[in-house]
Formats: C-alpha cells, structure tokens, sequence
C-alpha cells in the first residue's frame, strides 16, 4: 500500500499547455500515473499528449472524476490555481512552484485544511508511490516500491536518501516533498498519521532542517501518537544564525532558535533514532526492518 | 528583505498612521537645514538596518543648532554594530505620556499571521517577553478568517478597557494589519508607538521586512531597497539568477538543490573545514549556466576550491559536466575543482569529466574528502 | 428594500462603474430642462420599482424638445403594472455595439454568492435561462473565499477569451462584486450591461435590492429609500416595531410568532377566508404592546375580525389578555375579536378575557373556526 | 440518546451580562443545562448566577473545556461573536438574534462549516434535549423526553407541534429550531443525518415553510439514505408570491418557487409523509412508533 495517491488516483495537470507542465504530465503518464485531464484557460481547443484540456478545473473534475491536481503554474498564479483547485472539491493538490510570497502560502494553506483538503508544497518535486503513481517531477528511476515511508523538506536530499535506500534493495511505500518554504501545505505532522495507519509502511524517514519548529512539532506527535518507528535527519549543523540558506525556510533565528543542534536535542528526546549522516539512513532502516 | 526606519514609517504615513515630523538627511548640512525647520529640538536617529541601534548610541536628541551640528558629525561617523551610517532621520522631538508596542509577523510553529501588543513598548520585545510576560499579548490570526473585532479583545484588556484609549489605537491596529497584508510583509513593526502628552498616538519607530518572493508585486517598496546594504556577492548571483549565500570559509559550493548544498557544508564541518559560499543552480541547469555560476563564485576572492556536488534529477550529469569542462579555462590553476555526480545522465557526465582531466567522486563524503585534500595540495580523487 | 434605478446608478458611479450623463426629472418641465443639456437625444426611463418596465412602454426615446415633452407627458401619466410613475430619468442615448447582463445574488439553495453573467443581455435573464442556457454562466462563491481570478475563467470563455474586452470588463465585475458586500445587497443587476460603439462600457440599467436586515448599516442606501412605495400598513406597523403584512382578506391576524402567524392563514385558508393583515408581536409582548398592535391593525379598513393567536413561551398570556382586555373600548362592536390562548400562564391569560367578556379557544383549527362564525355574525366560542 | 447536546455538554453564554443573556443563563442551569461560564468583553469582574465571567471566548474555553457556546448578542455583534466562538474552537454555537444581515450569516454558515462546527440559527430559539440539556430560551415545561426528533424553521410551530407530542405522552430525543432566515447555519439536510445515527429517535418531524428549497434538498437526502422515518409539515400554503411572510426567509418567489405546494410534491416524491395539519403530527407519530 501507499499513501495518499495510487494506481487510482486521477490526477490533472493545471497548466498543461505549458513546457513544464507538458513534460512532466507525459513523464508522469509514462511512469503510470492515472492522468486523465489538463486545464489551461483559454486553450480548451488543445490537446497534450491525448489529454483533453479543460478552461476550469471544475470542468475537469465534473467531466473526469479527478481526485488531484499537480500546478505547473507560475509562482504569481499560484494562489489563485490552487484555490481554484480546493474549490473544485479536489482533496490533493501539488503545488511544485518556487518563490511563492508567504502569506499566499498562509491563505492557501489554511483554506485546504478547511477543506480537508491535503495540499503538497509549494517549492517540491512532489510525491510518489513507487510503482503505482507519481505527481510530481522527480526522476522516478531512483525509486523501489517498498515499505519505508519518506517525508523530505528538501527535493535533492529526498533524491539522495532514496538512491542510497534503492541502492540497498530497501523500497518505498511513498514518497513526498513538503518543500523548503517557512509556510507550506502538509507538514511532518501532517503526514505522518497517514503513514502510520497505512500497514505496509513499516519505518518513516523525515527530512527536516533547519528553521521553523515543524521537526519539533513533528516529535511531540510521534512521542505521544506514533506506533512505526521514525529515524530523522536535520541538515544545517553549519549554517551560522541568520542566514536563510537557500530555501526560503532554512534559517537560524538570531538566538539559535530553528538550529539542527536544538532540533536533533528534541527528537532525541523523543526517542527518534537521528540518522548523523544520509548514508547512516540504509543501515538504521535496516535495523528495524529486519 | 529590509528598509530603514524612515522608509517604513513612509509607509505608515501613507496609511494614515501618524508619524512625527521630519525628513532623512544625507550630510551633516542637510541634518541641519532640517533641523532649522523644526526649531533644532530634533531627533536625529540613524539609520541602520540592525537591531539594537539605541543601545549602541544610534539615537540622539538636540536643542539647538550646535548641538545638531556636533551630534550629526558623531553619528555620521559612527558604526552601529559594524554598520556605516550614511543617513540621519531629523525629526521633531515628541512628548511622550506612554510607550507601547505593536507589531505583526508570521507564527511559523501554527502557520497563522500573528499580531503582538504589549503596554511596554520602547524596549526590545524579547526582553518585554523574557521579563513581563504579562505585558504582552500574542494574538494568533487565521488568514482566510482575517483581523476581527474580537481579535482585538486582548488588547482592550490590557488597556483596561479605555475607550476613549481604544477609539484612537484601534484604527492603527487595523492600519497597520492592512500594511503587514497589503505590502507583504514578513514582519511589521512600531516600537515604541507612543501615547503622546497631548492625547494623539504616533508611531515614533518604524521596522518593515519585506517577503522576498513578494519583489514582483511590491514595486514601491522595492524602489526603497537599498542595494549597498546586500552583499555584493549575493547580490550579483541575485542578478545573474542563482541563489548565492555568503559566508566566511574557503570552498565554494555549486549543487543544484538548497537542501543538497546545506549537507555539503555540514559535512565540510564535520572535516574542519567551511565554505566561502554556496550557489544553488537549481533544477534544469544548462551548461551555459553553469558557465555562468563558476564566473559568480569566482568573483569571491576567499575562494580556494570549487566543489560542485549535482544529484541529477531534472538536472542532467551531462550538461553539468559540459558547463563545467568549458569553465575551466577561466579558473585559475590555483584553484582546484572537485565535482561529485550521481542521478541522470551521470555516466555520461563522468566521461565529459574525465576528458575535461577531473575525477568525479560518487557520492558526498567523497567529494567533500576530495576537497580537503585538494585545498591543502594533496592529489585529488 | 428596493431603490430605484438612477439611485442604483449613482451607486455605480460612485464605486466607478462607468453610467451614461443623465439626471432624474420629477416634472415634464424639469425634463424638457435636463434634455435640453443633451441636446434632446435623450432616453426617457419610468422609474419604478416594478420589472418588465421596458415592455410595459416605461422607456422612451426622443430626439427633439417637442418629442421630449411629449413623451415626458405620457411617461408621468402612464402606470407601470399598477405602480404609478413620479420620476423620470433622462440620459444620454448611447450607441450600444452589444449587450451583456451582470449580476450578482444569493444562492440560497447551495448557500453561497451567485454571480451570473450573459453575453444576451437587455432581455430578461429567465428568458435567456430558458432559451438560451448557454449563453448564461452561473459562478457560485465561496463567502469565505470571495471573489478570486479563476472565478472570472467562466466569463473569459463566453467572450472568446477577449483580451481587450476582458481586460475593460473584469474591473468592473470586481466593481460590482464590491458594491454587492458593501452595500448589503440581495441583489445586484446591470441589465444591459452594454459596450458602446466607442468601446466603452456602461451601465445603462441597474437594480439594487438591500438587505433589510442590514438597514442599520447602510444609512447611504435609508436616504434613498422611497417610504411612499411601501405599503403604508406595513410602514406604520415598522415605526411601531411591529412586523405587518398587508393581504386581501377581512381577518387581523395578530400572534406571537411568524410561523404561527402563517399556519394560522393557511388553516383560514382552509375555511374559504384570508387575512386582512398579519402582525407579529415577536417574543416577550406586554400588554402595552398588544394595545399599539391592536391600533395598527384597525388603521386597516379591511378588518372585520381581529384574531389573536398566542402561544405563550417567553410571552406571558397574561399579559397578552391584559392588552386585549384594555384594547376592547378602542374596537368598534362591529369588529369581534376571537382568541386562543396556549403555553406560559395560559389560564390567568383566559381569566382575564373571561372577565373581560371573551371565550378562548385551545386550539389553532378552534379559534379559526370561531371567526369564520364571528364574521358570519354566528356565535363565537 | 440525543444528538448535539446532552447532560454532558458544557456551554458558556455569550453576552450573559446582559439582561436577555443572564436571564436565560438562570433558566438554563435551572433545567439542568452544564452552564460553565459567560463571556462579556470587559466584564470579566462580574459573577452572574455564580458564573464566572471572561473577557474573551478562548479564555472562558481554556478555563473551563467548554464545548458549546450560546450568544445572546445583538445582531449587528453576532457575526464576530459567531466567528470568536468558532476560532475558539468551539464546534456548537447557537445563535438566538434576529435581524442578522444575510450576508453576515452567509459567512458565518461557512466558516462554521469549513471548521466542522455544529452552528445552529440565527432566530432561532436554539435547541434542546428534554431532561437533558437546553441551550436556548424555549419554555422548557412543554418538552418531555422520548423518541421523536424534531427540527423546524419557525419556533412558534416547534412549540405547538411539541405541546400537541407532549400531550399525546410523545416524548422527544432532541428538538432544534433552525431559524426563519434565508441562510441559516445547520439546516434539515444538515441534522437529518445526526438524528438518523442516534439510535433512540425513531422518527423525525420536519417543520418547513415556504421559501428557498431546505425542504427539497432535504426530501433528495431523505430518500436517498434515511432508515428512520421522517414526517414533514409545511406552513405557508396560503401565503401570496412575492411577500416576506415575517420571517426574512419565508418568502415564495413570482413564479412560485419555494412555495409549500411545491414543496409538499417534492416531499411527496421522496415517499414522505405530510403533515396536512399540525395537529396531525401526533397521529403520525404515533402509526410509526406503535
């Protein structure tokens, strides 16, 4: 099993006349994602890839059944396509844009929690269940349908712990960036209940680094709720207070506030096994999972 | 990103917050020919972007025209806290009856805008925290829900429930939650803003840090930017495209992925070792930009290596390798380039290296081993 | 609460919603006075608060001074489905290219905001729902999530994507959006909503129907309020803070409860009769208050009984009966008054009749019977 | 059994420093009603009936574990006194006034809705579960405990249909007045399925009126999925088109929508049973509990 999309999850493409989102929206037909649609307004005429392109996403939904969505949108339209998303009814939505302004991230954010909406991103690759489907633009070669479940703030050290997690013949139930921004949709928190109930994901990775307090929200959870083991990895050790390093959520508060040390303090407190090094990743889920 | 204090309180102004009187100064005689304006009972505050400026003597009051003379030559040669001063806000000098504090920033921890208001303003707002609990009130706002009369309870509260008090403060607070919104902000700030003897309420500080993501959609404030206080090297990598950080070793890093290139430099650490900077190219990078980012980091004269660690994904090892290759004409032999490539097209990419006559190392701690060595003359790879 | 159309203008006008030049005349003099500004090319609209004017021969068109006074003269003696004309607004004539239809209302079905745009416009929006369905797109908004970008997709698509049109057209459907939340609109219309020949877009008709719950806060909208319009039963019952509706009947309905008030009409309904009028005393009446009710309800010459049904829950029976008891000198002996009485104190309230001469029923299907008999001039009780 | 309010429910009383709030905060712990607290901005000093007092909602909530919450409070405050008890968290909040903007409510509704609050009126008596709880103004004496549900727009025709029940020696499980308005909180479609969970209400007695189309949507849920039957009564049959029979929502539009022949036909349709007269509900009531 996996968790939030499967091989049934019908996913449309918002922007899907675009270059990335036509892409990607083949990559991910390739890979065997149940696309069914694309909405561009305006370009309904067209047709990508045997998709049929609808002006609205209501559109989309009524004549498809669509379950989700993935934007290839522009950081400026972001908002609006995804509360044009939520207020279709669609209860997963992608968001893979990068550089969205915060308190467009705060509106959307909030309004799909409202909604009972699980919003993915902004500033990810997105997610995948290895073998099933996959929303979002991450090369899916790396991944192995397995039983370890991975939530990553970062996309490339998410790549990173797969390739060494694959390399080992140690699959993955699924897959998600959370993205690297200070307010974003699904957090650790978030997730990490729908990891826990789903029975074939045996350990959970998380991600985190450095910056806001997610990670430490994240181990009060597990501490109290969770039964799957969690092994955690908290990049950032080196970075000096003050600077945002690279993503727009990575940094120390003047007074060390958001640093590695301080979150590897608490989820060791939580009795989180922390992973020193992404290479320790193969050898700590291997210990559980044997 | 920030403004100075005038700025922001431009801003206030705009927004009908009442601010005193007065203008920014860039000499010590346009200091002066303000002040004659306002009756040399000025204050002349300078303007800086870090914290702490009163403490560190930044903030100074005159009576009378020698005093403004003497007091703008002290601060126009002043550093507060290693920043030059180049402006002097000159402003008339207020009768204070009560100082208090309001500001708005984001409550990362709840995702909610949050809006913060103490009786002791005036002073940092950490201290108010760490001392008088009591004295402030956090009000966590819901963003689809916005700012609503009930929201503003608390603060009645601690007010006593002054009406005549709370008829004047509560447009501000209202004012100001418009500005935090409408200029996208990541944090606004009036410390203090005083209940002045005469009855009205100015702001008498202004603090305003804009999203930087927002840059496209915040003209008026972009305009206030000023670009000397960046660093140059950030800021040149901003112009060229790439996310550069500045900071105060010796490697530089090229990856393509913020979270990538912040392990590189922990594991630099963990070797003793840290970078000059670090330069995300970001997904999809062509060999012409890679091109580009080598010209960047080079322009860092603290740079004693280039380490470029790539997880091909969208990105593809070849391009990378290629970019990397036709760079090397343009970097010195004094330094040396260590890459690491793993993901798409990553074969093909170590074969352009080896051509290029550079080793690639296959995964981080390698390539970070590699560098070490590199820097301190050993044979690399 | 309705306005009339050049009110609903200057609503427009005032939140920027371009409005032909024109001016609302109350005599043909003053007509012939605000064409003469036009040059005579004037159009000559019946305001009245009923629909279908246009059919009705309410719109005219001249284009000299003697067809001006002409037509004002058949204007201001004409009555548009029985509601007389005392104003008439003069405009400009326009040169219309195209006619759309704008407007926004409560879907109280899904619970939400409606706005409806139709590229048929100047003809009656259920005509076109009925003919021509896909020429009008229905756009239901979230009232927490208001008005956003992807909203306006459905409107794009009926003008072909239209950039030039679009970008004219979707300010002042935001404009509109804004008028209907801030003035507590039911409903909001323009019809037409036209685009000149100039390329300019106007708004050659308009109708704004308020809230009348919102009243307290729409002073703007009270001032434009046309009492006389009203039905003048109902305005006095308002001024006495009385709920009343006027109907064609001979029985007063007089209860203490809307829903009572109604199942009481429908079982009168049953027996062949209907009510004069229908007052509700709400919760909580004293007897003070059933007197000022019973003289509002005599000001209606169609009375011939007066039935009061109370069932007592926060009102007191007795204080209801005390109130009719003391009302009975006022109303005339041709006038009987039937009552039942149920809920809180009932039996001090039927003592107190008693006393006074009056039978109380138990029941609704009761006291109803007892005034079809009472009219009838029968027995009562 | 009952739904929404119970023995256990804890409610605080919005606005209870005034005279309708701590009047009827007294009627309400005299009937039994977990009263825990009143709220009244700058009035936090006072004690009514041995209630303590708070300045805001999310204080009197942390105080004391409120879970509902019932304002009595103008209607130009009840807006922002809805939404302070909702982001307080609460998730039942009856709101008593009349004469709120529709506008306003239409907010309300769904905001309460988007945060799974239970929001019941305006213009509305509020609710109750005889010997149980109430948590409105109803004169409480009529109600008797038992098995049917019942839900009505108007508060007049809830207590007459109560009275008729009662003295048949009908009992009621719950007993809710939605409110007369054209958009309300919780509506028939909203409660049906509550009643149709709990297993000790067997029947439910609807109490509609002319206007809007509550009834239909209800009529289309009932048939669709009720087991417990349902009994409707609709006012209004002789009410002319186009008037506002008192209450803002009891209006039958030219043309003849939302009018109560109509709306008996859609019931009709549904396989629901009509109430011709209100005196008929006992009879009814009675066919199906026997």
């Amino acid at each position: 099993m996996s968790i939030i999309i499967d091989k049934n999850t019908k996913v449309i493409v918002q922007g899907i006349t675009g270059r990335e989102g036509s892409f990607h929206a083949k990559l991910m037909k390739l890979y065997g994602t149940n696309v069914v649609a694309g909405v561009s307004p305006g370009k309904s005429e067209e047709d990508v890839h045997g998709l049929p392109v609808f002006d609205t996403v209501k559109e989309a939904v009524n004549k498809t059944g669509a379950d989700a969505s993935i934007l290839f949108v522009p950081p400026r339209f972001t908002k609006d396509a995804v509360l044009e998303a939520i207020d279709a009814g669609l209860k997963i939505v992608v968001a893979v844009a990068e550089g969205i302004p915060f308190h467009d991230m705060l509106y959307c954010r909030n309004y799909a929690f409202k909604n009972n909406c699980i919003l993915i991103g902004p500033n990810t690759p997105g997610i995948i269940s290895p073998n099933k489907s996959k929303v979002g633009f991450m090369a899916d070669t790396i991944y192995k349908e397995g039983s370890v479940g991975l939530i990553s703030r970062s996309a490339t050290l998410s790549y990173e712990a797969v390739n060494n997690l694959s390399a080992e013949e140690i699959g993955q139930s699924t897959v998600i960036g959370i993205g690297g921004d200070p307010v974003q949709g699904a957090t650790f928190k978030d997730l990490l209940p729908m990891f826990d109930e789903d029975p074939d994901t045996k350990v959970v990775v998380m991600i985190g680094e450095i910056g806001g307090s997610d990670e430490e929200e994240a181990a009060a959870y597990i501490k109290d709720n969770m039964k799957t083991p969690v092994i955690a990895f908290i990049a950032g050790e080196a970075a000096p207070e003050g600077k945002r390093m690279g993503h727009a959520g990575a940094i120390v508060s003047p007074g060390g506030e958001g640093s590695a040390e301080y979150k590897k303090q608490v989820l060791t407190e939580a009795k989180i096994e922390i992973a020193e090094k992404l290479t320790d990743i193969p050898t700590l889920c291997k210990k559980i999972l044997n | 990103m920030k403004i100075y204090e005038y700025q922001a309180k431009q801003i206030f102004a705009d927004n009908e917050i009442e601010i005193p009187v007065g203008k920014v100064a860039l000499s010590v005689e346009e200091a002066v020919r303000i002040s004659a304006e306002l009756d040399y009972k000025v204050a002349l505050k300078a303007q800086v972007h870090v914290g702490g400026r009163g403490k560190a003597g930044g903030i100074k009051f005159a009576s009378n025209k020698t005093e403004v003379e003497e007091l703008a030559v002290e601060l126009f040669n002043k550093k507060i806290k290693g920043e030059i001063v180049e402006r002097l806000l000159v402003e008339a000098q207020q009768e204070i009856k009560e100082e208090l504090y309001l500001g708005l920033t984001l409550n990362r921890t709840k995702k909610t805008d949050t809006l913060i208001f103490s009786r002791s303003g005036g002073m940092d707002i950490e201290e108010v925290a760490a001392e008088n609990p009591d004295q402030i009130v956090t009000i966590d706002i819901d963003p689809v829900l916005g700012l609503q009369g009930f929201h503003l309870t608390p603060i009645a509260k601690i007010l006593n429930f002054d009406k005549n008090l709370l008829n004047k403060l509560i447009p501000i607070v209202k004012k100001l939650y418009f500005v935090y919104k409408n200029y996208d902000c990541l944090l606004v700030e009036i410390n203090p803003l005083a209940i002045l003897e005469d009855g009205r309420i100015k702001a008498l500080d202004g603090k305003l840090e804009m999203d930087d993501n927002a840059r496209y959609r915040q003209e008026k404030l972009l305009d206030m930017w000023d670009e000397k206080k960046e660093d140059q090297l950030e800021l040149i990598g901003r112009q060229e495209g790439f996310v550069v950080i500045k900071l105060n070793g010796d490697v530089a890093i090229i990856s393509n992925g913020a979270g990538l290139a912040i392990s590189t430099l922990d594991s630099l650490q963990r070797h003793g070792k840290t970078a000059a900077n670090i330069l995300d190219l970001s997904g999809g990078a062509t060999a012409e930009k890679v091109k580009r980012a080598v010209k960047v980091v080079l322009k860092d004269s603290d740079v004693k290596a280039i380490l470029f660690n790539i997880f091909g994904g969208i990105t593809r090892c070849e391009e990378i390798a290629q970019g990397v290759s036709e760079s090397l004409n343009e970097v010195p032999a004094s330094i040396p380039i260590v890459c690491r490539m793993q993901g798409t097209n990553r074969d093909q990419g170590i074969e352009i290296l080896k051509c290029a006559g550079l080793n690639a190392a296959t995964d981080l701690e390698e390539v970070v081993e590699n560098v070490v060595k590199a820097i301190q003359g050993g044979e690399v790879g």
